[in-house]
């Protein structure tokens, strides 16, 4: 297992839990207790029946005709756009639930930044009647009003991170000083393959649903358990982890991950975390992040709010330094293209985050045998007010 | 014999403080040193600002943010402190998150330490397993002191694994919580600063977070050897200015 | 077969097709082709692997555990709320792009009110690269902009209906004149079981889809095909149709109809057909329509624009005559109420329409042992604004 | 006899009027009427407004719905036309849609007509068939011809069929379109129009929908008996006013 964690937490290089000794309580009763929890008949049982009945499970795996057509190879969509709530991040928040639930806990934290991941957990807190705070950023919750108004639809307290950039970084430092004010009764919902080890690998399990699915959707399609390319967009790198979990020892399947390159790598507006960041210590974890020379974390920016993180996952950060992935970056313009590309070929208006993975189209060339897949990590709702201004539509 | 033990030895109730290097103004560093040590603190933590400080509330999270406006850098810190020790005599602490660090160098970090004078670090994002497996021997090597944070969650057994790598003190935090300013103590805290006391570490422990006037700081160090002001301090200079530093430190004992 | 078409296009009086003889081409051209190609292998291949593939069908029947526990009964959810587009609206529109294909048609058109329909229509004719032209009254066109958005970003042209009261019926109207203006080459897809048959019937045999998933899914969790009550929310009846199709010779199953009361049946401002309807014509069908004593056709309302329609499908008129069916109205403000409920118990925010089903549980006793299967219509990201005026979120 | 069959056994070329009864004014209806019985006019197709008429354009929209908020509804048409035998002698047909028909009545309207000395009735949305299976019978009772549409999409058979049920005229419809105006025909209106005059129907055809002006007056009769004017002569008297009307019937024959 090679590029699994190992049983330190590390990816590689990468990965571990660097936190103050106030998270070492509940960092370590989640280390301990995980996997023997989550692998529980009882959980197994509960998780697949919210899944399958209340998420929606298993999501299409969707050959896109017009598309491939127009490439000349076999696209695939596995269709997480269509789970409950409207992206992946819903998997992740239904397992980690009921984590919570067995650990006792009863008041859930969480961060957020288009609002995706605190309506997901929002989602799963009322549907299990337990107390929720979402940290969002002032900014964010300023440009994400629909979701802001779903959380609280739900239930949910959404808190204002009013520090540093008021963005999802702030947010995340926000619900971590929230989780150390509160040791005991709390369970912090992270909503990305990112954070101190347990987390990178336990949201990685959840997520891997993704990619078992996708095996055997193949194999009903194709007549063969894996594509030779699997393509998904990296924010944290949750979807990502999720499409790539079952796939990532075959090495007859081609990685390739899509990053946020915002207004140009070389722009200072990027979110570009491979090509700009650095080995760095960020939420706990040792991965690569965008930082000053001095050892600041910089504001990352991309025009989608879900890939706007100046890290990634220490999974990532490993699929990079040891090449297993491929690495590319695209630009917002391109990716905004890409959303109406898709609107109007397939009838599917993707989230923004998204779309970037689709202009992996314009950048590689596939050919006409090979199996694609995409994931189609999000819907666009959220994402209209932007498509609106950028389109003039 | 490094400094900080040296004023345990001397010294009952330690009175430290903490302050963000750069903060109110990025040339406060020096004024702010000597205005302590003149009005008798024991000992000095000074802060290595970090723009994502997870572990800190509001205040220090300001003044972090504001010295960083201000420039203040590694370096720039490393600069103002090079030759400290001409007018300086009590034990400094470097306290800073672990990945200004990291992008440092953390040996050649230890290297400045050692050159400047600096008796030892408080990494709050460093957990002590983690030095343990990699970073002991280089501290060591330079006699650089790392202390660790306990809080009332700890479990024994780790206080004592905790204990047994500790030097300098161990920084007791004062409940669980991020740094900021408290009026008092509770029932709770005095039963927690007593368990403490009565497993009789090897380290003395300072306490931390939460300390603001001469009544917390009294009941933190009843059953401690120190206690640590910061948010309280922070909150003082940038009211008061530089210039009013002793009659803070006379307000607390 | 007494309660499905028969073979003039009459569910007992209601019905037919009153149309101008400029729509009797198209109208018969429908009416003789289909039955037969609806059930052609070919279709029916297609049509179940895109609601497979590309809708995420069947969509769960989830059991909702608190509200069971707190109304004391057996409550599921038939989820359409996951569709792709977010409502039933797709499982028709699919069906409906599919018979026009075959029918050798090369322009689509469609009446929305909310614009979920026009989004399911729009989302269709992305898919098969078809034009799309969609027409939505002014006034809806001001109160639904990210559905107008949607339907933009997938490329339909969408007009704006200027006469009468600027909404759906206006909407519905301008439709009628497009397919009258062009015979030949376009195909208008209704929105639901209303229009001139063989719309009614071929809308509902789409949407049968549902209480075929229904009865699969019962077996499966309760021992048996059927439930005891079935309850549905009614605008044109589409997603109603949908829910009791296989229910309705079966006696055991109760049928439960629910319309918007509006501000109240008396308030004059009202959706509630079978309550203040009479027998009459409404775009080319004979139904139950709210109309003055002179047979004007009057405006009706509803806090939920998919609800908003002054008439039922024939199929509901002859549901409510003969007592098949109980029909319900639910005020405005109670509605909302169990949008909110909904949200907070089972974490599923639901379309204002679906939410006016809910509170039957309000109104109605059910014992312990029954079982009811509820239709989730629809998601409510579209009604996020009327959410957040409403509950000053 | 019919005063319709009179008409047509007596006139070439026929020069018919459709207006929306109560438009521009609620009591509009008695002087048009004269105005076009003075200027010459041969029939005129009376508009019985509706809420959605959707088989119109905007011009018969717009004037239904003025119709309806000057307060016109099927009773008081009936009232405005109680005696119009007295001066009016040309033929008089209702044309409405079929829901405000069934809330009056349907026999009652029947006998309304009778009454009053309607002549026909054009109702778009009752199709042939289930005129024919359900109210040929009443209208024949009261001696009430029901006029049917033809498109150019209308297949030959049922053409013939229309024909053998039509009583009055057929209502050619020039295009497939809604009511509104054109200003010329083309090549295949003049097709559709040869081919059906090359059908020899029993029943006599009058062009409807698009005539505005001499020249598609001419071009619509050339082949069939006669032609209807609806929108045009709306839009005519909305800007000119019902005094001007005869200035309308000169200026197309
Ligand atoms: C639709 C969608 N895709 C992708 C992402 C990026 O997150 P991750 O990289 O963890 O999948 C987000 C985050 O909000 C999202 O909403
Ligand atoms: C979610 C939802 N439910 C119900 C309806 C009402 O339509 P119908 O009665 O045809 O199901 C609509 C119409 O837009 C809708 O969007």
């Amino acid at each position: 297992m090679k590029y699994q964690v190992d049983e330190k937490g590390f990816y590689g290089d990468f990965g571990g839990a660097y936190i103050p000794e106030m998270l070492y309580p509940n960092v370590e009763e989640l280390r301990q207790n995980y996997i023997q929890i989550s692998e529980s008949e009882s959980f197994q049982k509960e998780f697949k029946s919210l899944l399958s009945d209340y998420v929606g499970r298993p999501t299409p795996l969707y050959f896109a005709e017009r598309l491939s057509k127009k490439y000349n190879t076999k696209i695939y969509l596995k269709r997480e756009d269509l789970c409950h709530t409207g992206a992946h991040k819903v998997n992740n928040t239904i397992g980690q639930i009921l984590m919570a639930q067995r650990l006792g806990k009863n008041r859930i934290i969480a961060e957020t930044g288009a609002g995706q991941h605190g309506v997901a957990t929002a989602t799963v807190c009322a549907l299990m009647g337990i107390e929720c705070i979402i940290y969002m950023g002032t900014l964010d919750i300023q440009r994400q009003a629909p979701n802001v108004a779903r959380m609280k639809m739900l239930g949910a307290k959404v808190r204002a991170a009013e520090s540093g950039s008021k963005t999802l970084k702030d947010a995340t430092n926000e619900a971590i000083r929230d989780w150390i004010n509160n040791p005991v009764d709390t369970h912090y919902i992270i909503g990305s393959v990112v954070g101190p080890h347990p987390y990178p690998d336990m949201v990685a399990r959840f997520q891997s649903v993704i990619s078992a699915e996708t095996q055997a959707q193949l194999l009903k399609k194709e007549n063969r358990d894996y594509p030779d390319h699997i393509i998904a967009c990296v924010g944290g790198g949750s979807n990502a982890a999720g499409l790539y979990y079952h796939f990532l020892e075959n090495p007859r399947v081609n990685i390739i991950a899509v990053e946020a390159a915002g207004k140009g790598i070389d722009s200072g507006k990027s979110a570009a975390t491979s090509a700009l960041g650095k080995e760095g210590i960020i939420h706990g974890s040792k991965t690569l992040l965008m930082q000053t020379p001095d050892g600041q974390i910089t504001e990352p920016y991309s025009i989608s709010a879900g890939l706007d993180y100046p890290g990634v996952g220490p999974m990532h950060a490993h699929l990079f330094r040891s090449q297993r992935a491929e690495f590319i970056s695209i630009p917002d313009k391109e990716a905004m293209d890409w959303g109406l590309t898709l609107s109007q070929m397939e009838g599917i208006i993707p989230a923004i985050e998204t779309a970037h993975a689709f202009a992996v189209l314009d950048v590689r060339k596939f050919s006409r045998e090979e199996v694609i897949v995409f994931n189609c990590s999000g819907r666009g709702d959220k994402d209209l007010e932007t498509y609106i201004d950028h389109f003039k539509l | 014999m490094n400094r900080i033990d040296e004023t345990f030895q001397k010294k009952k109730k330690l009175l430290s403080i903490y302050f963000s290097a750069g903060h109110p103004e990025l040339e406060d560093t020096f004024p702010i040193l000597c205005a302590l040590q003149d009005s008798g603190v024991d000992m000095v933590e000074i802060g290595l600002p970090f723009s994502d400080p997870l572990a800190d509330g509001p205040t220090i999270q300001k003044s972090s943010t504001r010295a960083l406006l201000n420039g203040m850098t590694t370096e720039k810190l490393f600069d103002q402190l090079q030759n400290i020790r001409d007018s300086i005599h009590i034990p400094l602490v470097l306290m800073g998150y672990f990945n200004p660090i990291m992008q440092f160098g953390i040996k050649r970090f230890c290297e400045k330490c050692l050159s400047i004078g600096i008796d030892g670090l408080i990494i709050p994002d460093l957990p002590v397993d983690i030095y343990h497996q990699k970073y002991k021997p280089l501290f060591d090597q330079y006699n650089l002191y790392n202390m660790f944070l306990i809080t009332p969650q700890t479990p024994e057994e780790r206080i004592r694994y905790i204990d047994s790598l500790s030097s300098g003190f161990i920084y007791m935090v004062s409940s669980a919580s991020v740094t900021g300013v408290q009026n008092t103590f509770g029932n709770t805290q005095e039963d927690y600063f007593k368990r403490i006391a009565q497993m009789k570490l090897n380290t003395p422990q300072v306490v931390g977070f939460g300390i603001s006037n001469a009544e917390t700081y009294r009941a933190a160090t009843r059953f401690s050897s120190g206690a640590i002001i910061g948010s309280a301090f922070i909150q003082f200079i940038e009211k008061k200015g530089v210039s009013a530093i002793p009659d803070f430190i006379k307000s607390i004992r």
